[in-house]
Order: structure tokens, then C-alpha cells, then sequence
């Protein structure tokens, strides 16, 4: 005899969709200070409650406080905003690159611009990153010219990747900033091994990646824990929680059940989940994390809990699955906003010299925009030479490389 | 009967199948009250209720592990995979599962999944958003591989997928979604609804699986292609002035035979192009075997023309696609020889 | 300026190698009946330390002890323990075949017999089981012959796989078995599918699915973790821990940071850890999974704390990398022995009707390997016609396989 | 010169590259103290430390992943993956990931990797164990794909291998690692020490990539093999009474295209043969190529002799095999035809 009720499939769905007035009230923000942080040789099962928690250093007021708040310098503040400014300025003249067909497509980190940046401060010039399509912030703040970063957008003949990759796909190892892959998830691995590389040698560096929450669904993200675990890797692993998946919102990768920080404790690695609009508490927790893997005692994962204020990328038009007015009553606020007011809390900033500065920032990116438009578009101009396409596939140009050159003309 | 284009099509295939059957389902990346980014699910959620249509977590082996599970439930599931440039996560899943489970079990269990994802180049995707992968399917006993070219057939062959008992990988060449593309990327792209197989019944009907058609009837040369290659090989007959008889495929595995014997019988010559990276590609397997049954028929060399090897590159797109010239000129090479 | 000590790579070892004395104090074995079962529809998130500790019945004089003892009549105990003893005795018949070069390979199960059969009594007779290699003892539970068990390893005429599948790859869908894989992971997703089809369809039965602790380390084992939290699927997820995969030890697993319990705390999932070798202890946690899965609450993660008795395969040899008496100090006892002192002590068994019982068992196994034998062995005798080798490829037989088959002269 | 089997030539080169290169590292399930399934790497962690060689958690992609990172980082790893047939976890990072990143960086970064995968059938291996999956490898864009036949040429090329700048994908035929084999399972194995090929240099030596090695001089018909098939094809001529010209492709991208069009110009006929399945098979670009590149030559259709399209099936494991019968008679129908 057999008395059982009928199963049914959950399908989790968002609170909010088109039409409907958004309010994030479910979101628990404890007060800034409130989480206190343990030392960074700290045993990972004993601070498993910082996966739950929300690390916040800047207050409403824009002091920072708590156990958590670095005490950098000025100096290096003032750097970290200009570095946010300047991310904004170029996300928003190459949006508008796209809107006009100069280039094909564009992604902007809108809002998410403390999550990539602070690390350029956190980590040393000589540590790695493995950055998903959206760390542009990083790159920036570690100096990379947005002149070189434009003409890859521009697929022209100062492209350092010879016109071969969509716009945003930026490499630089110089700058310690690994070619960026379209497919998600990939680098996580990538940047546990090339941190397992570095203990191997006995050297001091580590790596850092990032990835999107929606990322962490890719088997990578598995990958890279467990091998960090198990070779007490010296990385630091980034989960940028902005929300959104393209269209999907956080509940379809696992966000409803636990936190993405979560994660880690199943590896028996810290997890911290960091306030990611507030740049002093991503620097920390990085700052935290890097002590730590340096210290031999190996990987930490960082929740980074934001918001993805604009669409997805050019080709996506949020509007048609989220209100479009979600990210304005987003409660952390906006990380360039609140560095300000901690600046200016601080006697060292004002509203006159940030309008300066975004004038500033806005023109340097209009002048290298119109440097990079007199070598070439995607409409005219100089392109990388032709036969250029037939190089790096291998080392050497094989025989069937060299023979398909003759055949395009090359 | 209605205009439709490809995504209207594919997406009109997709509606009949959940209303006819309720085993039928379909879930992928952003599919669910999105419609996905390609709109082919747009506004099936909403009909349907979201256990029909829903948005799945970024994990493509999961997707189809999944999709495994619940076939042998008995459903008959439809997954996106959003890119074929993103399929390479769940390549596991698909050829030590799906494509040997009938196999391995003699028949015990059997998978009837149809895979979708949108493949190919021109529309300035850059390397994972144009990649054409299809001969890493046809090199795997077990998958049925199908390409449409038009919204016509589009839409009776993904309903023959649906309804097979096989796996199905079924591959959308995106270039041509909203109109067909000869190549000319110079030239304004002419919308589906001028062309006649934009002609698309509404309800069910089916293509079957396995044969090909000839779309252009010709004596000099047989020409083999699928998807958007159609189109440019169409123009490229007309730009040649050569007679060519082109044959869309359609099904890659099984591919059918018996129509191209009879034409390279009849023509004994025989032009083969495809967008996928040259070397080791479908073409490949179709140039071996015009070569085995055709051979004695055959008065010059047959010709490959496809994508460089090479990752498909951004701004070098339109040196990259094979396009009507190089397919021209492959034809009078061919009837020249 | 920069103070750095240099990094190093941890490479996890086991405790004890080839000709060091093994013991197994370091192991935490709480007593039998200590772990509080909480109501199976208990939040996840309050019953975490249940992926730490080690739910375990009975106890060292064969009592059933503590809020975990399921409390099951002495009938299916006695069923139970001869679906045991009946695999046991088919494991070393089979490896002897294999020894003696009538069959190819085999693998055995020995010692972790009641993480499988216990199952087959906690679950209905239509719920779906997607195992690994290891788990004959389900099928056998199950009730599937034995006959065609043997006729599969033998890969003879009446094989129900006809020949295509090395020996132990069995497939049974009236037993509720799916037919089992050499790939590693992939049916962990796939039974997470099903029993996603099953709420979809709003039936009420649930699946099952097993891997090894070493199988963990697979995407696949993530994948389905992910999509039965986030689509709350009605499955349990068991992993075998038998501490050995191949020669690699459950530290190059993750095993030295946190149990694989442990994993399912980062998916919002409960995650239970049994002693293996106690048939009450894995029918209890089965049956508290199974009644959670059934009240539409959604999955578990059981992990199954046990120990490889015996090579992986007949291609292993376990003296090449672990002393050959570790099995021997293994603190959780064997299973048969467990359930037939539980039975003694209920008054229910004896040692003379275990003898009979087990004479019984070998004798059923041997009778039936002669009627096997006498079908046809890997050296001769009747085989699947030749013929079928190109059928099941597809559902109809195309014309290239048609073809091939003719000129394979089949 | 000591004469060594597969096992041992290839345990060498890597001993000799641990030996020679700081950076050279190697990991993989089972690789480490216990030296793996097949033995290749026993004794290497012993000798050159736990940190030079070690085991790996059971996640192909977590593998090869790491090895990008790691080669990224400036050293050599050298990964193995148990069997070829599980090696499609990995792909993704393979395809999307390892054979692309010189060219999407535009040489900015690098990775020299080698996966060292035992592959092909003939020791019973059933459906999982026996693959061939060398054509889902030759058709990805920036993979040098690898095969040896003998132990004198596994060491060298092994150790190219390692030393190239560019990813490597090194197959090893499992079923010759102890002695060649000509297909004739009902004889004895004939252990390596035995065959000429088994005198393997101590030390540090190379077998260049890109070069193909004529392994039998002949007239009559020119038969492209690998691995396994060289031993078959040898056993076949043989046995066929053909005078027959086999070449060992050795490596198959890039195909050493001047050895084998030379020689079809001079025979007129062609048979290619291998264990994976025929369709798509890696035979088919072969096919192609030879008729592309001596269509005029040719006088008989171009013999392909491959496994069926099938999973590989334990009991029909000879049935399967394209064992010498098979090739004989291929080579009998190229040169009667
Ligand atoms: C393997 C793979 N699957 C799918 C995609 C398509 N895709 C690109 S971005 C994206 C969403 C990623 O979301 P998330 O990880 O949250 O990052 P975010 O965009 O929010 O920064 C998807 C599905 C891809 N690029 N690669
Ligand atoms: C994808 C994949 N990788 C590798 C293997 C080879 N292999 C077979 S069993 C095994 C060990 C599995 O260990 P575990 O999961 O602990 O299961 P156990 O054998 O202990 O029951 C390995 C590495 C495989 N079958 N599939
Ligand atoms: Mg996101
Ligand atoms: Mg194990």
C-alpha cells in the first residue's frame, strides 16, 4: 500500500520581473564594521560564518570602520578612484563606439568597478590574473594603457591581439593579465595551476581569477577548488556576484540555497563574502586572502556581491527580464560614489576636484579614441596584414598554414 | 501558409512539439522567460507554464547529463545549448553517453534528446561565437547530425528530431536566422519572407531525417554544402556561370548516399564546402566517400572549400568565410580540370 | 622593499605505504547511536554537522543503538544479509573466472556490499538507481539473476548487452539499474534528470545514483549537486568512500580538508556521513533521504565511509601501493559479520544457519556458472550473432552500418 | 643500446626531460608513486621527488587546466590521461583553451603541454577502453597530434614533444606497449627486444615532429598508417604478396604531406587504415588530401580500412580490429583494380 503525495519541479524565479517595482529589502546588509576579521592563518572551518556574513568597511557616512578596514594610505585611495573613474569613462565612450558600428561589440563593468580594481592595490605587480570578460577595471588600475585596450576593441593595426578577438578580449602579460577566454570558467583552473607553478618553484607569487556567479556552474569552478584544496594552491578565487547571468538571476546558478561563498566550506577552504561595491573591503578581503596563500596556507574564495547595473553586454537588452529600474534601489550602492564620500569624509577630496577629475578622465579617453580612430576601425583603416591570421596557431607556420596564406592571398 | 524566418520557424517547431506531446520540454541557458538570446524559445514559457521552458544553470555537461536522466524517464527533452562554440563542456556527456547508451544497454535504455545550438560565422562573433563543429559529431557512432538551410525545412526537420527515438544534434547555422546570406556581407541581407521556403506550414510536419535535396539541378558540377553554405553556393553557381547541381544535405549522419552518387555519377565532377576549419572536416568524409563510390565517374580532382585552419578571426571574418568567390572559383577549377 | 618566504607544494601522501604497519587510529569512529537524527525534513543549513560526524546503528556487540536504528523487521535483515553473502560469493567466483581467463576483468565489491544492497530495501521497486561499477550488490538485492549477471561477464549468447560492455557493466530497467558506464561520474547528472522528470511529471518516485569518493573530483559530480539543489530534485547522492581510488588515496580526492559530506553544505543540501559497513546505518540514512526526496524537499548528499577490501580491479594490484594488511585494521568491521552478529543477537540467526546460508550462496554461484559456462565463455561457445554488433547504434540500422555489416560478413 | 618496450622507451624520455629541465613536471590519476595503470611513469617520483610527479584528483579537466596554468607559468607539464576514452571531460579546455591560446593572445602567451594518453584496442578493453580518438584532435585548429609506433621512436618523439613550444597531444598505442603487433591475436606476442626499433638510445635524443618514416620501400601501393596499423599493415603486405609501401605517419598535424604524395606519384594507389572509426575517421583527410594532391596519379579508388561505426564492441573486439585480412585484401583491391 503505497500513500505518497505528488512531487513537483521547482523552477526558481526572481523576485521582481518587468513592470514591477523592485526592492531588495530580502537582502540582508549587516551594518558596516559589524563582521570582525579573524587572522589570516586562521583554521578554514573555524570561520565558516564569514561565508554568510557581508564584509563592509564603508559606512553610510563614508568612514571606514571595523576590524576589517585596511588603513591604506591616501595616496593609493585617490589612485583606486581614478582608476574606477577612468574604468567608467571607457566602458561608457565604447558603448557608444558599438551604438555607432565603429566596434562590434562591448561589455561594460558598470558598477562592479571596486571588484576588479582594488585588486590591482591588494596584489603585487608580479602576481597573475586570470580575469573574465569583465575586469577591465583591473587592468586598468594595474596601468595598461587604454590606448592599447581600444585598439583591441578596434580590431586595428595596434591591436595587440592582431584583430583576432572580439572586443574586451584583452591580454597582457606584462601587466600579469591572462588572455581572456569567451568561454566562461575556463581560467579558474588555469590560475590554481599556474599558482600550484609558483609553489612548485618555491617562488612568492600567487594568482588571483574572478569569474560571474553564474560561472560557478561550469564544472571549472569544481576544478579549481579542488585542486587548490588538495595542492594548498597559493590563488585567490573570485566570485563576482553581480545577479544577473545574462538573463537568468542568481537563483538559477545556486544562489537560493546558500551564498556562493558557500562553497568553499565543502573544500575546507575559507570562503568570505565581501561587499563588493565598497572598494576597502575588497581590498581587504584580497589583502586577507594574498597574507594567507603567501603564508603557504593556500586558497581563499571571495564572494564579490554586487550588482550588474547595465545590460549583459551590447547584444543584450536587460529591459526585457528585469525592472528597469532594479539596480537603482540596489542597497550597496555605487563603489565609485562611496569611495568619494570616504575621500571627502576624510578632508582629502570634494566635489570640485572629482568633477575635474571625471573631466579629465572622460577627455583622456575621447583624445586616445580619437588617436586609435585615425589608425583604424572596424569600417577602414589599417588592420593588422592579412597573412598576420596565419601565425600562432603553432610556433612555426606549417605547411598547410603556409599553403592556405598563399590561397587567401596573404 | 505564413513568412516566417528561421527563428520564427525553429520556434513555431518548438511550440507544436509541447502542445502535441507532453513529454516534450525544453530548458538551456536563458531560454525560459528570456526566450533566449536568439529569441528561438521567446514566448514559450509564457504559454507553456516554466516546467515546460526554463532557464538552466551555466553548465553544459549538466545540461545534458540532465537531459540524459530524463529521457529515460520518458520525456523527450529540447536543450539550448547557447553557442555550439560552448558544447565542448559537454562533449562527455554526449559522446560516452547519449550517443552509446542504446549501444551499450542493446536497447534496454535509449535517449530520444535533441540538442540545439546555434553554429557558424558572420556576424562578427570573433573565435566562440562562430566555430562550426560539426565533424566532431560525425565522428561519433550513434548521433544523428542535422542542418537546416531555410525556415521551411527548419522547422519539419527539428520536429523530426523531436520525435526520434536517437539522439539529435541539431545545429542552427545563426548567420541566416533572419534572412538567407550568400555570402555578399557587402550587400544589404534580403529578409526571409521574399524566399519560397519561407513558406512554413503552421502545426506539424515533418522532414525526414537522412535525405537531402537538391536545391539547384545542374550537369556540370555537383556541389555538397549545408546550412548557410546553400546560399553561397548558390550564388557562387550563378557568379561562375558554371551548371552546377547543388545538394543541401540537411542530415550530415546518416548522409544520404544514394542522391549524391547519382549526381556525381552524373556530373563526375564535385565541389565540397563547408565553413568548419578544413582539415578533418565533414567535407572530408564527404570527399572520401564521392571518392570511393564516385571514382571511376570522377574527370578532376574534387574540391574542398572551407574555413581556414585556424581560429576564426575577428576582423579577418570575410577573408576567413568561405564565401562565393572561393567557392566559385573551386567550380570552374572543377569543370575545368 | 619585499620579505617573502618562499612557497612549496603540498602533494597529499597517505599515512602507510608498502611494508609500513597500517593502523587506523587517526580515523574518528564516534560510537554507535551518539549522532541525533533529526526529522527529515529538517533545514539543511541546521543539520550541517551531520557531514562531520558518523551515523552509525549498530554497535560492537551487534545491538542496534541510538535514534538512527530504523527499527526493521528481522525478515528483510535476513534478506539483506543474503543478498550480501550472495554477492559476496559471486565476486570471488567471478574473480576466480577472471583469474582463470574465462572472463576479461571483474571487479569486486568486497566489504562494501551493504553501501548497495541496504539500498535495494530503503527504496521502492520503481525508483531508479544509476550506479557505478561497484554496485552488484544493488542488483543482486534487487533480485536480478544471477544468470544473467554471469552471462554478461561472459559475454556470451545470452548476454542481455549482447557482448558489447566488458564484464560488471550491467544494465537492468526493469530492475530499476541503468546500464553502467566506464566513464566516471556522468550518471550522477543523469539521475538527477530523472528523478526531475519524475517531478515534472508529478509522480512520486525517486532516483538514486553512486560514485566513488575518488569519482567526486569529476565536473559531473558538481553538475549534479548544482541542478538537484536548484531544481530541488527528489534524488540521493551517495558517494562510496572506500578511502582507495585505484592507488590514489581519498586525500588526492579532497579528502584531507573535509569529508565529502561535507560538499553538499555549499549547495544548500544536507549532507549525512555513515558508516558503511553497517547495514542498518545505510538503510536508515537511505530511508531518511528517501522520505525527504518523497515530501518534495529535494535532495541528499550520503556519503558512505567504507574500504576497498580488495584491488580496484583484476588489473590492480593493491601491494604495490598500500600494506597489504591495511584492510585488516580497518575499524568499522565487515558488514556480513556486522548484520550476522546483529541477527545472533537478536536470537534471530546463528553461526550454523551462516554456514548453511553461505554453503548455500557458493553452491547457487557455482551451479549457475556451469549453466553459464555451458552457453559459451570468452574462449568459445555461443555467442551473440555477429550480426548485432551493428545494431543499437541506431534505433533502425542506416545504410553505412548496413554496409559494414556485410562486409564484416555479420 | 639497451632494448626497451613502449613502456620503458617512454619512461625514459621522461626521465631523461625530468632530468634535463627543472621545469618539466608531470601528473595525472594513478602517475605518482604508483607509476601508473600502464607503468610509463613507475619509478619517476621515486627518483626525481613527489613534487616531479604526482597524482591527480579523478577531474580530466581540473588536469589540463592546471597544465595550462602551470605551462603559462613557464614550466613543461607533461599530463597523462588514463585512457584516451576519458579525455573528453577535458576537451573543452583542450579545444577552447590549450590549442588556442597562442593565437588568441597572438603569441603573448604560451603553452607547451603534452598529454600523454594510451589509446586503441586489442586487450579487451570493451567500449571505454579501446578508443581511437586522434580525428576529434586533428580537426582543432593549433594541436600537433602524435603517435608512435615503437619504442625507439616514442622516446624521440616523446621528447620533441615535451620540447615544443606548442601543445601536444601524444597517443600511445596501448596495445603495443609490451611487443609490436601484426593483428594475429590467436599468435603469441612477440616482445619487443626482438624488433630493431627496440634499440633505444640512453638519454636525451629526438625524433623530429612533422616527418613521417617509410617503413617498408615498395611499388605497388602506398598505405598510410599509425601506431597499431604499421605492425597490421607490415603483417598485410606481407601476407597479401603486395609490394607495398607503408608509411608510419608518426605525426598526423602536421602531416608530412611530401612523403606520402611522393609516394602515391609513384605507386598510383593508396590504402589508408586505422582502428578508429571509419567516418570522419582521420583516413577521410587523408583520403582527401591524397586525391587533392595526386588526383592524376591515382588508378584505383583510395582504400580506406578502419573500425566500424560502432562503439567498440568487448566480445566483436576481432571482428572490429582491422586486423592484417582486412588490410590484405584493401591492398589487393588497390592494386587489382
Ligand atoms: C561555456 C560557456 N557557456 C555559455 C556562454 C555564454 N555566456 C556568456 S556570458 C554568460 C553569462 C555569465 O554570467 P556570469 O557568470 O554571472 O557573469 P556576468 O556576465 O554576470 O559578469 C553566458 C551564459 C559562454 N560564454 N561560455
Ligand atoms: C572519466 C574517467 N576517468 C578515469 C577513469 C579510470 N578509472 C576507473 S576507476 C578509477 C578510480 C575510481 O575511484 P573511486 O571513484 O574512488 O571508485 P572506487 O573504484 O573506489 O569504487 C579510475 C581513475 C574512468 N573510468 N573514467
Ligand atoms: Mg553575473
Ligand atoms: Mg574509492
Amino acid at each position: 500500500m503505497r500513500n505518497r503525495s505528488s512531487l513537483s519541479l521547482h523552477i526558481p524565479q526572481p523576485k521582481y520581473r518587468p513592470g514591477e517595482k523592485a526592492e531588495f529589502s530580502y537582502v540582508n546588509v549587516p551594518k558596516a564594521g559589524t563582521v570582525e576579521r579573524p587572522p589570516s592563518d586562521a583554521k578554514a572551518q573555524n570561520i565558516t560564518s564569514l561565508a554568510y556574513s557581508l564584509i563592509r568597511v564603508l559606512d553610510d557616512e563614508g568612514n571606514a570602520v571595523g576590524s576589517w578596514d585596511p588603513k591604506v594610505n591616501v595616496e593609493m585611495l585617490r589612485k583606486g578612484l581614478r582608476a574606477m573613474m577612468l574604468t567608467r569613462a571607457y566602458d561608457d565612450r565604447m558603448y557608444r563606439a558599438q551604438r555607432q558600428g565603429k566596434i562590434s561589440f562591448y561589455m561594460k563593468s558598470t558598477g562592479e568597478e571596486a571588484t576588479s580594481a582594488a585588486y590591482a592595490f591588494a596584489l603585487e605587480r608580479d602576481d597573475m590574473c586570470f580575469p573574465s570578460y569583465r575586469q577591465q577595471g583591473l587592468l586598468i588600475a594595474r596601468g595598461y594603457p587604454v590606448f592599447e585596450m581600444m585598439c583591441q576593441c578596434y580590431s586595428n593595426a595596434r591591436d595587440p591581439v592582431k584583430g583576432r578577438q572580439l572586443p574586451i578580449m584583452y591580454s597582457s602579460r606584462e601587466n600579469g593579465f591572462f588572455t581572456i577566454s569567451g568561454n566562461l570558467g575556463t581560467q579558474f583552473p588555469q590560475a590554481v595551476g599556474w599558482a600550484m607553478a609558483s609553489a612548485y618553484k618555491g617562488d612568492d607569487r600567487i594568482a588571483a581569477a574572478w569569474i560571474g556567479e553564474g560561472t560557478t556552474a561550469e564544472g571549472d569552478f569544481h576544478h579549481a577548488l579542488n585542486f587548490a584544496s588538495i595542492y594548498r594552491a597559493p590563488v585567490i578565487l573570485n566570485v563576482v556576484n553581480n545577479q544577473w547571468a545574462i538573463s537568468s538571476f542568481q537563483g538559477i546558478a545556486g544562489g537560493e540555497q546558500a551564498t556562493f561563498a558557500a562553497r568553499a566550506i565543502g573544500y575546507g577552504l575559507p570562503g568570505l563574502r565581501v561587499d563588493g561595491n565598497d572598494f576597502l573591503a575588497v581590498y581587504a578581503a584580497a589583502q586577507w586572502a594574498s597574507e594567507r596563500a603567501r603564508a603557504n596556507q593556500g586558497a581563499t574564495l571571495i564572494e564579490l556581491y554586487t550588482y550588474r547595473v547595465e545590460g549583459h553586454s551590447t547584444s543584450d537588452d536587460p529591459g526585457r527580464y528585469r525592472p528597469a529600474d532594479e539596480g537603482k534601489s540596489w542597497p550597496l550602492g555605487d563603489p565609485i560614489e562611496r569611495l568619494k564620500r570616504h575621500l571627502i569624509a576624510l578632508g582629502e577630496w570634494s566635489e570640485a576636484r572629482h568633477d575635474a577629475l571625471n573631466t579629465e578622465m572622460v577627455e583622456l579617453v575621447r583624445e586616445t579614441q580619437r588617436e586609435v580612430e585615425a589608425i583604424g576601425t572596424m569600417e577602414g583603416g589599417a588592420r593588422p596584414p592579412l597573412g598576420t591570421m596565419f601565425e600562432d596557431v603553432f610556433k612555426e607556420v606549417p605547411w598547410h598554414l603556409r599553403r592556405q596564406r598563399e590561397q587567401a592571398g596573404g | 501558409m505564413p513568412a516566417m524566418n528561421m527563428i520564427q520557424a525553429l520556434n513555431s517547431a518548438l511550440d507544436a512539439m509541447l502542445e502535441r506531446d507532453p513529454n516534450v520540454l525544453i530548458f538551456g541557458e536563458d531560454v525560459g522567460y528570456f526566450g533566449g538570446v536568439f529569441r528561438v524559445t521567446d514566448g514559450l514559457q509564457k504559454k507553456h507554464g516554466v516546467t515546460r521552458c526554463f532557464d538552466s544553470p551555466i553548465g553544459e555537461a549538466g545540461i545534458i547529463g540532465a537531459a540524459i536522466g530524463m529521457s529515460v524517464y520518458g520525456l523527450r527533452p529540447v536543450v539550448e545549448i547557447q553557442f555550439a562554440d560552448y558544447i565542448y563542456p559537454g562533449y562527455d556527456q554526449i559522446v560516452s553517453e547519449m550517443a552509446r547508451i542504446r549501444y551499450r544497454s542493446a536497447g534496454d535504455f535509449f535517449v530520444p534528446i535533441t540538442i540545439r545550438t546555434p553554429y557558424g560565422g558572420g556576424i562578427f562573433g570573433g573565435q566562440t561565437h562562430s566555430q562550426s563543429p560539426e565533424a566532431l559529431f560525425t565522428h561519433v557512432a550513434g548521433l544523428t547530425t542535422v542542418i537546416p538551410s531555410n525556415p521551411h525545412d527548419a522547422k519539419g526537420l527539428l520536429i523530426s528530431a523531436i520525435e526520434s527515438d536517437d539522439p539529435v544534434i541539431f545545429l542552427e547555422p545563426k548567420r541566416i536566422y533572419n534572412g538567407p546570406f550568400d555570402g555578399h556581407h557587402e550587400k544589404p541581407v534580403e529578409p526571409w519572407p521574399k524566399h519560397p521556403m519561407s513558406e512554413v506550414p503552421e502545426g506539424h510536419y515533418t522532414i525526414p531525417l537522412g535525405k537531402a535535396a537538391v536545391v539547384r539541378e545542374g550537369a556540370d558540377v555537383t556541389v555538397l554544402v549545408y546550412g548557410t553554405m546553400v546560399h553561397v553556393a548558390l550564388a557562387a553557381a550563378k557568379e561562375a556561370g558554371v551548371d552546377a547541381e547543388v545538394i543541401d544535405l540537411r542530415t550530415l549522419i546518416p548522409v544520404d548516399i544514394g542522391t549524391i552518387v547519382a549526381s556525381v555519377e552524373k556530373t563526375g565532377r564535385c565541389v565540397i564546402a563547408h565553413e568548419a576549419t578544413l582539415t578533418s572536416g565533414f567535407g572530408a568524409e564527404l570527399c572520401a566517400l564521392v571518392q570511393e563510390h564516385c571514382f571511376y565517374h570522377l574527370e578532376a580532382p574534387i574540391e574542398r572549400v572551407a574555413g581556414w585552419d585556424t581560429p576564426y578571426p575577428h576582423i579577418f571574418e570575410w577573408d576567413y568565410f568561405p564565401g562565393p568567390k572561393r567557392v566559385a572559383d573551386a567550380m570552374r577549377r572543377a569543370v575545368e580540370a
